[in-house]
């Protein structure tokens, strides 16, 4: 784990307070020994004091850049993994805190219109930083197809998530069905701990309207997807 | 910024010409961010010329790719040879370049 | 092998500049003819065969295997689809022509050459969308072609 | 010595390996060899790539960068001809595959485009606000030279040295910035590089664990197709962190060297391809 008191001990014996570092100057190297460090405290020492990112920069959730870099607990518990998959703790300490994170409707979980749903699982755009900081007044969207195969007929498809081509037609347009696709979309790890699906409703990338909408795209049966 | 890179390399006995051209090669039917149509602007006629006589002559629309690349072979071309390439494009705009072939 | 560089700029289709002013005085290029040399109608066909008949007065093409027609059948980028056209086994080509056929405007380019050139040519094309690429090859007043089909797809983060 | 000789063992064992490309081959050629002893969809995703490589548009950015590096420049009206790359002041050849390391004189692991920034201040004069140093993307200075250094290593193995403590620990910092997750999309470099044959809409991604096809991705300075220009290591390290939705990283800092420190160990012994191209 990263010992905060130890870098904080480092650094006060080195730098001044309150001075950036600068990429370019042989500061931190020179006086902040990175061999005695962990990985981990090399990592976040890198990140946070030695002038690593644009920490100030405002991010479109009304927080600044130096929250995107700060991990959740669920971001550092996953991390850990190292991309091997969850060992049993893990999991089910994953998947709690999933549980939750979710939240839904008011007046419970309705189909939204899977054109909608169509526009969001197309468009990639939105919460970008910087260099180029995205217009998120528009084409905002889950980008879904960056990762997985929906509408059979798009030839464009990812293939780190698994084929959701016909997804409604094979599970059913059910209640049941209906909760856990929105589930997923809000926040996977309830179901697959450690999944490299972004949590879409939990972190505030989609917001629950949007999610009956592409919930929409995947169980209508007069969309695309399984037709 | 209308620079003419030419390569020629004499190879199994003919001269391999390769040029790449700057030019934004726009078709006219481009709109810029404010929605208005961009005028075409691109490169209409090209010549390639060995030692001053002209042995490619070729006419180009907007849908050559922007900063045009091009390659064409020549036979009878020694070293020391002039391989000179230029191009007027639908502004009434030119420019050329020369390399002498290795 | 340092390009010389030379700009310039063409005043009411006269050209400035020594070098070619010579040249032309030697009667190997006709500067003037060369704006008004551009087929214009051939451009701005919206139809192949508009553009075929325009460009050699006829769209009857003979499909040739002649005529080695090289194009990625999937383009991830349709800015710059790389063409290239190799006819060396034909007699006598006087000019090497592309047409994209899904195009609003077919007509790519033509490549007029003169005898001592190799038949052959590379370029990169604009394709607006997956369709047909063809090539034609004018020789011994015929009209030979090839034609593939190029694939224009999405590739990268999306977005 | 002993122990040096030691760690030199696995170098060595490296090099005679048929990795080792003829480093008379053009970047096209070092990948078609790649491509015939490896069955990776990576490499051969894009046959546009592959028919366009045979021209690369940054054959031209070398001859312009040559110019560049050995042309007096700066207020120190002085060449970059005595820039140490790691091998000696002057010598180009193969430096790039060893690289990040360790400067003495710097006390720091820099990276081939933070030590040409080193160099243009140090030895011709530039500082941080002069249009030479502070254009970073696009037909910059910086890219054009660098893009001449790299070349100068084509077909060469990947052998970034291991030596030096600092060596280790910016690798191991890069390793674990490599997994870890942040951002609003929880995504970390291996959601996209922990997989083999993934792909992201149609691109196929390289797998890092994979090292013949990852020194194609490491094979930067590459022309980008889709950007119409020649982009470095740090381009790329800034593009993927953007469509991460993580910060802005800072150019040249130690957070970005570190991240390369690691990519291009996963290579080693992979012949590099510069320049490349990509989509």
């Amino acid at each position: 784990m990263f010992n905060k008191t130890r870098i904080a001990a480092l650094l006060a014996a080195t730098l001044l307070p309150g001075v950036p570092a600068s990429a370019d100057k042989p500061t931190s190297a020179a006086q902040v020994d990175y061999t005695k460090m962990t990985p981990t405290e090399l990592t976040e020492y890198l990140i946070f004091e030695a002038n690593g990112f644009k920490l100030d920069q405002p991010a479109q959730e009304g927080k600044t850049a130096r929250e995107r870099m700060t991990q959740d607990e669920l971001q550092k518990t996953c991390s850990a993994l190292r991309g091997k998959p969850a060992d049993a703790a893990t999991a089910q300490k994953v998947a709690e805190l999933a549980r939750d994170s979710h939240v839904y409707p008011e007046g419970g979980i309705k189909l939204g219109d899977w054109k909608k749903g169509r526009g969001l699982a197309r468009e990639g755009a939105g919460f970008r930083l910087g260099p180029k900081v995205d217009d998120n007044t528009k084409k905002l969207g889950g980008n879904c197809y960056a990762c997985h195969q929906m509408d059979p007929k798009e030839i464009t498809f990812g293939t780190i998530g698994p084929s959701l081509s016909g997804f409604g037609k094979l599970r059913g347009n059910t209640p049941e069905t209906q909760k856990y696709v929105y589930d997923v979309v809000y926040n996977a790890h309830a179901y697959f701990p450690c999944t490299n699906m972004p949590r879409f409703g939990a972190n505030g990338f989609l917001n629950k309207d949007q999610i009956t909408d592409v919930m929409a795209y995947l169980l209508d049966p007069e969309s695309p997807v399984n037709l | 910024m209308s620079e003419v890179k030419i390569r020629a390399a004499l190879k199994d006995g003919k001269c391999e010409v390769k040029a790449l051209l700057t030019h934004p090669m726009e078709t006219g039917r481009r709109k810029d961010p404010a929605g208005n149509l961009i005028p075409a602007h691109h490169i209409q006629t090209v010549e390639l010329l060995h030692n001053g006589n002209l042995m490619v002559e070729a006419d180009w629309g907007g849908a050559i790719s922007t900063n045009p690349f091009f390659s064409v072979s020549l036979n009878n071309v020694a070293s020391g040879d002039t391989i000179e390439v230029r191009w007027v494009d639908n502004k009434g705009e030119t420019s050329s370049g020369s390399v002498k072939v290795k | 092998m340092k390009p010389q560089q030379q700009r310039r700029l063409f005043i009411k289709g006269t050209l400035a500049g020594g070098a070619v002013v010579a040249a032309a005085g030697l009667g190997l290029i006709q500067p003037r003819l060369v704006l008004a040399a551009w087929p214009t109608d051939a451009f701005h066909s919206n139809s192949l065969e508009e553009a075929l008949n325009k460009v050699f007065g006829s769209s009857t093409l003979e499909a040739s295997d002649k005529v080695v027609l090289k194009a990625p059948g999937i383009a991830e980028n349709g800015a710059v689809v790389p063409i290239s056209i190799n006819a060396e086994q034909l007699e006598n080509v006087e000019s090497i022509s592309i047409f994209s056929e899904k195009n609003p405007t077919p007509l790519v380019a033509r490549f007029k050459l003169k005898p001592g050139c190799v038949p052959e040519v590379s370029t990169r094309i604009k394709m607006g969308e997956s369709g047909d690429v063809i090539a034609v090859v004018q020789a011994g007043g015929k009209l030979y072609s090839a034609t593939t089909n190029v694939k224009v797809t999405v590739g990268g983060c999306g977005g | 010595m002993y122990k040096n000789a030691l760690c030199a063992l696995p170098i060595m064992l490296a090099m005679a390996s048929p990795a080792l490309a003829d480093p008379g081959q053009t970047p096209d050629e070092v990948l078609q060899a790649l491509i015939d002893r490896s069955d990776s969809a990576y490499l051969t995703q894009s046959e546009q790539n592959l028919m366009m490589m045979q021209d690369e548009p940054s054959y031209w950015v070398i001859e312009q960068g040559e110019i560049l590096f050995k042309e007096p420049r700066g207020p120190k009206k002085a060449s970059l001809e005595q820039c140490d790359f790691g091998k000696g002041p002057g010598v180009l050849e193969g430096a790039y595959v060893e690289m990040p390391r360790y400067f003495a004189d710097t006390g720091k692991v820099m990276d081939l485009e933070s030590r040409l920034m080193h160099c243009m201040k140090t030895l011709q004069g530039f500082t941080d606000e002069d249009k030479a140093i502070k254009d970073k993307h696009g037909n910059t200075d910086l890219v054009k030279i660098q893009t001449f250094i790299a070349a100068k290593s084509n077909g060469m193995a990947w052998n970034p040295p291991m030596d030096h403590p600092l060596e280790k620990a910016m690798r191991g910092a890069g390793e674990e910035f490599f997994y870890r997750r942040a951002g609003v999309s929880d995504f970390a470099c291996s959601t996209c590089h922990g997989a083999t044959g993934k792909r992201i809409r149609a691109s196929v991604l390289p797998n890092s664990s994979i090292p013949d096809e990852w020194t194609k991705a490491v094979s930067w300075p590459a022309f980008r197709v889709g950007h119409e220009a020649v982009r470095g290591s740090q381009h790329r390290v800034s593009e993927c962190i953007w469509q991460m939705r993580q910060a802005e990283i800072v150019y040249g800092s130690e957070a970005a060297i570190a991240i390369i420190a690691y990519w291009t160990d996963k290579a080693r012994g992979q012949p590099a391809i510069l320049p490349d191209l990509k989509r």
